[in-house]
């Protein structure tokens, strides 16, 4: 019987790659400094997680998921910003006890949306329902009008601007361009040292898992294969009495909690958290690198957000000048000749290959059926 | 309203209904009544409306005025999911299956259970739902088929594939809009068989071309020319009618 | 298609030629230093840092790709000029300097991370580095955790100060202050119409403005204040406002590419900046170089240094800078400020006699620099620098004329009182 | 804050400030024309539209430099050749990126967003690599700078004339094209029925080609304008693709009139509304009214009521 396990031969293969990779060769082979840095990479994967679900799946390309990224970042930088700032670490200011931008700028006590952050079940809580709530309304008044594809994507990054916009206009309340800087401590425990990095990756390494397997129960239910269905077919989903606009709006309500999960990581992992990760420019990064790993596969998505950006630092660091242009084409090959990129790559001309060094007679397994099927579009 | 008639004694009570794009009426003050269990068909030359008619009650396109009740339920209110859900089944002219899921899945997805988001997340593949799969697949000439994805099949395949994705919804009225087209001949004397058993104990709405299949199926034969009704009733009533004559003979 | 007009084709070429021949003497001396009094490395270096017999590293942290290539560029230039300079002089110690330049193409993250790899996989014994506010607040953590040295040559918006980081730019009351005196003294101006782009540093800049003009300037007041996003090119609307108000000086921290924009629009809107005073504290040649000097003659801009600057030590700089960079390059502000950095590193290496990073944070305050292009600077005790401010004028070729200049240097004060 | 003037200061600013909103209206619609053939008429999501726009106003800044330094002479009317020089260097970058990229992807309109991402990123850094990372001022020949007073209190600047007469004269030419002319028919037709349009003969490859090239073209006369009132640098195409894509899709993608109509509700929103709050708060709020708009009316204000 089909689909009658969680993870196929060659998913659990790659399920296993992944985990002895990110497990055991890279906390044994890098340094803190390295280590740290494919963390950072790794919040990418979150937000490609999600993209797989709602674009490669569901067929909806949103081009504003650095507004869930940014969302989560900066509830979980508003946290940290609230600890560091205690009346302690803040005497020298005018008015201690609140953040440092805000004292620059005037402000005399905490917004009353700063409030809730002192506590930090409420701040994870709000990592995960302020960004969800947020895509409930943007997808409810879009599907529900049936606003689509390319559309949709417009609108999204429009709204990636604006909030942009926001941000960096009332620096008051969100410190402005330079963003949420100097954070700390996250329950008196220092995120700044190496201990704390090294540890913070794991516990980043378990929940990208947790992450990797919530997104494949989706994928494996009937909601999963609504979505498939939906991409290609609309209207007979329609026609089969399913509500196409709720389905949508869940996808991309889940991919804005994943995304806003990576960048609650990103926080804690990079120390800061600012404008420039909301911004039209990283939400279609965040696009590219999902598309390099295969916009059909949760491991691609994995591997495209980690690659293209060790490729950026390694290329950048001896290359700057080439770094552009090793992406742009990176970036036209993978839309022209592979679609499905490094895991239509995997599934079409590798995966073959072992199944036929296995002699293996079995079916063709489910990401090499995807890879054969029509583009998303 | 509806002199002489009571909505409820009819399955599917059309009147008055009127689409006009850009002041073009393709469908222009349209009434007529489907009973229970009757056959249906619907001719008429190529631009008269017909599909217009069929996506205008299974609400794919908004009525510009007029009413379509179903079992005495107001259509034209109603989301399209909501009308498949009050028991409406439409196929459409070329067919429509998800070509990257399986037959079984394809069947499963139209299986009138789990149809909400959460009710999709834990819907269960139990025995219920893989006997009818089974059963509905061996109606439609495909049970050997059911792990093969459907970009796979074959134009008539994917054509029963529809056919059958309705049976399975199991709907009070089902409309199909040129069930045999592009089918080959072997193809369609199965179709013909096909459609001969699943008519049974429902209502349908049938758009034909196909004269000798619309004379073996069909209670009842509307006309459609210009958005209107030019002739209704027996086929043997409309093939006498001069109005029709005149339509069908004067190109 | 003349060469002149591809300084971009050139440089790069012209760069790698310089840089090979500053690496002959180099070569020549390994192993043996050519000082006499050359201390060993174990006395000087305690820390682990990238000293050698010979060498000290240093490292270069500028954007040279993405939106902050345009301004950065310069500093990368300086800092490179001034690091052959001392080489060619005898090095640090008697040690050459060698750097490694890292690119943080304009975005955050990417400073922090290689401000860590240059502080802890290349144990630089310096950093040159950020212009940005935001690129400095997202190193500063870093620098702090592995106790490294930064020096930072933007002018900027003060509210920070840190063991870590030399500030070789003015503070904003620096840059401020005095120009608002001179305009009400000399211009006698009143009111005040006040412009930013919308981030921290111009609404920090004019909101200590705000509290000059209106608290220390007798009967003057602020008709106006404005703030337009980054990289905005509209301007008519506010245009159209300041000739509704008729304010006495336009204040304008207007930055990037906006620049442009505002300035050929002001003029296109029929002001003429001969008859109505501008003040700015944001363009300097750099900028005029993409504005046009057509577009901005007549503005004042407040500044600490202007490429015209007559003194000894700026005849022989901008030569050497051209030189170096070709003959097309301009110089602005920041630009002599990041070649500030590594002279004032080595003076405070050579004072306190060692490369350890506390030690050089100790030894800093009091450190002077009399080769400074600007003239005579000193480091204050809060890692500032004590320097003039100036006052030029902008002509049609591009360059500013000096109409004024502070009498004594000018103390630093990052956290001004009566100003927050 | 109108308290201290009087009734003429108060009319010579609602003139001028009209005046303001015309000549970004201008900006807008010259962004808007070239990729709402692009976008409306092909389906293609050129996000490199901005870069063609900054290869004309490249061009013109060479042009300017170059007529400079061999024919002086020729200075005050050097504009005319750099818009026509503009038109033929993006229109042949159009053509050939069509050539190479964009044919492949027709029936994948989401991929081609993706592909002209990168393509835009290529043409940065290539422009980074040419003219350096520094932005360029283009020096415009003395006539067209300054302004016309107009009355005591009205001035009106001369290039924000030359702009909006520029808009004008393309837009007409646009129209010409794409209505009047059988090449426009031949496109309309490819555009309604492509397999329908080959079989009755149109080289539907040449009229893609072709179509696209004109919109680069046209990228690059209003790269080649913005000279006047704007910056150079490599980077700085990337500000206009949002305002322009929302003022396509604001007007409704596939009507030309729409995107004139929308260009012209949006500037003056955000000039009107510039005047009375900051220029951060303007645009916000526009952009946050087009959004909410295009929620409640997604097809834009002009849609072709199609039978689907």
């Amino acid at each position: 019987m089909i689909n009658s396990r969680f993870f196929n031969r060659s998913e659990l293969l790659g399920f296993l790659a992944l985990a002895v990779l990110l497990l055991v060769i890279l906390p044994l082979s890098l340094d803190i400094f390295r280590l740290n840095l494919v963390a950072k990479y790794l919040t990418y994967a979150f937000v490609g997680i999600g993209l797989v679900l709602c674009w490669g799946y569901g067929g909806i390309l949103s081009l504003g998921q650095g507004v869930f990224f940014g969302l989560g970042g900066y509830c979980m930088a508003m946290y940290l910003k609230l600890e560091a700032s205690s009346v302690a670490n803040t005497k020298i200011q005018s008015t201690p006890g609140i953040p440092d931008f805000m004292d620059w700028n005037q402000l005399t006590s905490l917004p009353f949306f700063w409030k809730p952050f002192h506590s930090f079940p409420i701040t994870l809580l709000a990592i995960l329902l302020v960004p969800a709530f947020f895509a409930l309304i943007i997808g409810a008044a879009m599907f529900k009008r049936r606003v689509g594809g390319v559309y949709f994507a417009i609108i999204t990054q429009a709204i990636a601007a604006i909030l942009t916009i926001l941000i960096v206009g009332q620096q008051g309340y969100t410190g402005g361009i330079n963003g949420i800087t100097d954070l700390r401590t996250l329950h008196g425990w220092d995120i700044r040292t190496d201990h704390a990095k090294f540890i913070l990756y794991f516990v980043e390494v378990v929940l990208l898992f947790g992450c990797i397997v919530a997104a494949q129960f989706i994928r494996l239910t009937k909601l999963g294969r609504i979505l498939v269905a939906m991409r290609e077919q609309e209207d007979r989903v329609r026609f089969s009495g399913y509500s196409v606009a709720n389905f949508k709006i869940f996808a991309f309500c889940a991919a804005a909690v994943f995304a806003a999960i990576g960048g609650a990581m990103f926080t804690l992992e990079v120390g800061f958290m600012s404008p420039s990760f909301v911004g039209i420019v990283p939400s279609i990064e965040m696009v590219i690198y999902t598309a390099v790993g295969g916009r059909m596969s949760i491991f691609g998505a994995v591997w495209g957000a980690l690659l293209v950006n060790f490729a950026k630092t390694s290329l950048s660091e001896s290359f700057p000048q080439l770094w552009l242009f090793g992406l742009g084409a990176l970036f036209i090959a993978v839309v022209l000749a592979f679609p499905n990129g490094l895991s239509g790559i995997w599934a079409d001309h590798v995966q073959p290959r072992i199944d036929r060094l296995l002699a293996s007679r079995k079916s063709k397994s489910a990401a090499g059926m995807i890879a054969d099927g029509a583009p998303a579009e | 309203m509806l002199v002489g008639h009571q909505p409820k004694d009819f399955l599917l009570a059309v009147s008055g209904l009127t689409v006009s794009f850009d002041g073009f009426k393709a469908v222009n003050d349209l009434s007529f009544y489907v009973e229970e269990n009757e056959i249906r068909v619907i001719i008429g030359p190529n631009g008269a409306g017909k599909t217009t008619v069929l996506d205008l009650i299974c609400g794919k396109t908004r009525a510009t005025s007029g009413s379509i009740q179903f079992r005495g339920q107001e259509l034209t209110k109603l989301r399209e999911n909501e009308i498949v859900q009050a028991g409406v089944g439409r196929k459409f002219q070329t067919p429509s299956v998800f070509e990257d899921l399986t037959v079984f899945e394809n069947l499963e997805i139209s299986f009138p259970r789990g149809r909400t988001v959460f009710g999709s997340l834990t819907f269960q593949r139990d025995d219920t739902v893989k006997q009818r799969v089974e059963e509905v697949a061996e109606m439609i000439f495909l049970k050997d088929r059911l792990n093969t994805y459907a970009d796979q099949l074959s134009h008539g395949q994917k054509q029963w594939l529809e056919i059958g994705m309705l049976l399975i919804q199991d709907p009070d009225l089902l409309m199909l809009d040129e069930p045999v087209a592009g089918m080959s001949v072997s193809e369609r004397a199965k179709t013909a068989e096909l459609l001969n058993r699943i008519i049974k104990d429902r209502s349908v709405l049938v758009i034909e071309h196909d004269m000798k299949f619309v004379e073996d199926i069909a209670h009842k034969v509307t006309v459609l020319h210009q958005g209107q009704i030019l002739s209704e009733g027996t086929m043997e009533h409309v093939k006498n009618d001069p109005k029709v004559i005149e339509v069908y003979l004067g190109h | 298609m003349s060469d002149e007009t591809k300084p971009g084709l050139k440089s790069p070429l012209r760069r790698k030629l310089l840089m090979g021949m500053a690496a002959l003497p180099a070569v020549s001396m390994l192993g043996r230093p050519a000082f006499a009094d050359v201390p060993a490395t174990s006395a000087v270096n305690t820390t682990g840092l990238a000293v050698t017999d010979s060498e000290v590293t240093v490292g270069i942290l500028h954007s040279v790709t993405g939106t902050m290539a345009i301004s950065e560029t310069g500093s990368v230039e300086a800092e490179k000029l001034a690091i052959e300079q001392i080489n060619a002089a005898g090095g640090v110690l008697g040690r050459k300097i060698k750097f490694i330049q890292e690119d943080g193409a304009s975005d955050w993250p990417t400073f922090a991370e290689k401000a860590k790899k240059l502080l802890v996989n290349d144990k630089c014994a310096a950093v040159m580095g950020c212009w940005t506010s935001a690129s400095r607040k997202a190193v500063l953590p870093v620098f702090e955790q592995y106790n490294g040295m930064l020096y930072y040559p933007t002018f900027y918006e003060g509210l920070e100060q840190s063991k870590n980081v030399i500030y070789t730019g003015q503070e904003a009351t620096q840059q401020i202050i005095a120009g608002l005196d001179w305009v009400n003294k000399t211009k006698g101006a009143k009111s005040f119409y006040l412009l930013g782009s919308d981030y921290i540093w111009p609404r920090t800049s004019n909101k200590i403005a705000r509290k000059h003009i209106e608290n220390h300037l007798q009967g003057c007041k602020v008709v106006g204040e404005e703030y337009f996003p980054l990289g905005s090119t509209q301007f008519n609307s506010v245009i159209n406002k300041i000739k509704l108000t008729k304010p006495d000086v336009i204040y304008a921290i207007i930055v990037g590419g906006s620049n442009v924009a505002f300035y050929k629009q002001l003029k296109a809107a029929g002001i003429d900046l001969s008859k109505q005073a501008l003040l700015t504290i944001s363009v300097t040649e750099d900028e005029i170089d993409g504005i046009g000097g057509e577009n901005i003659a007549g503005a004042y801009a407040c500044m600490k240094y202007f490429q015209s600057l007559d003194n000894p030590n700026n005849k022989a700089f901008v030569p050497a800078f051209k030189k170096m960079w070709g003959e097309k390059t301009v110089i602005g502000d920041v630009t002599q400020a990041a070649y500030l950095g590594p002279w004032l590193w080595k003076l405070t290496v050579e004072k306190a006699q060692s490369f350890d990073i506390d030690k050089i944070a100790a030894a800093s305050p009091g450190v002077e620099f009399k080769g400074a292009p600007e003239g005579y600077v000193r480091i204050h005790e809060n890692h500032h620098l004590w320097s003039k401010t100036r006052v030029g004028r902008a002509k049609a070729d591009g360059q500013y004329e000096l109409i004024y200049e502070t009498a004594d240097l000018v103390e630093p004060d990052p956290f001004p009182k009566g100003y927050q | 804050m109108f308290g201290d003037y009087s009734i003429s200061d108060l009319g010579a600013i609602l003139a001028m400030q009209g005046f303001a909103g015309l000549i970004l209206f201008s900006v807008y619609v010259l962004m808007a024309l070239g990729l709402a053939i692009i976008f409306g008429q092909m389906g293609v999501i050129n996000m490199a539209h901005g870069e063609f726009m900054i290869l004309g106003a490249y061009v013109t800044w060479m042009t300017s430099n170059a007529v400079q330094h061999t024919a002086p002479w020729l200075f005050p009317g050097y504009f005319f050749i750099a818009m026509i020089l503009a038109f033929i260097a993006s229109g042949a970058l159009g053509m050939l990126v069509e050539w190479a990229l964009i044919r492949h992807l027709y029936k994948r309109p989401l991929d081609t967003l993706l592909a002209t991402w990168g393509l835009s990123l290529i043409l940065q850094q290539a422009y980074r690599s040419i003219f350096g990372a520094r932005e360029v001022g283009v020096e415009l020949p003395e006539w067209m700078m300054g302004s016309w007073q107009a009355t005591d209190s009205i001035q009106i600047p001369i290039n924000g004339m030359f702009v909006m007469g520029l808009t004008i004269l393309i837009t007409i030419v646009v129209f010409y094209i794409l209505f009047w002319s059988s090449w426009g028919k031949q496109v309309r037709a490819v555009v309604q029925n492509r397999v329908m349009a080959g079989a009755v003969g149109i080289n539907t490859e040449k009229v893609d080609r072709y179509t696209f090239g004109l919109g680069c073209g046209i990228a690059g006369i209003a790269g080649s304008a913005f000279t006047m009132i704007g910056s150079t640098g490599p980077t700085a195409g990337q500000l206009y693709i949002v305002d322009t894509f929302l003022v396509v899709v604001f007007g409704g993608a596939a009507s030309l009139f729409g995107t004139i109509a929308s260009a012209f509700s949006i500037s003056q929103t955000q000039s009107t509304l510039e005047f009375f709050l900051s220029g951060s708060m303007a645009k916000v709020i526009t952009l946050l009214t087009i959004v909410a708009i295009l929620m409640v009316r997604p097809q834009g204000l002009f849609a072709l009521k199609v039978r689907k």
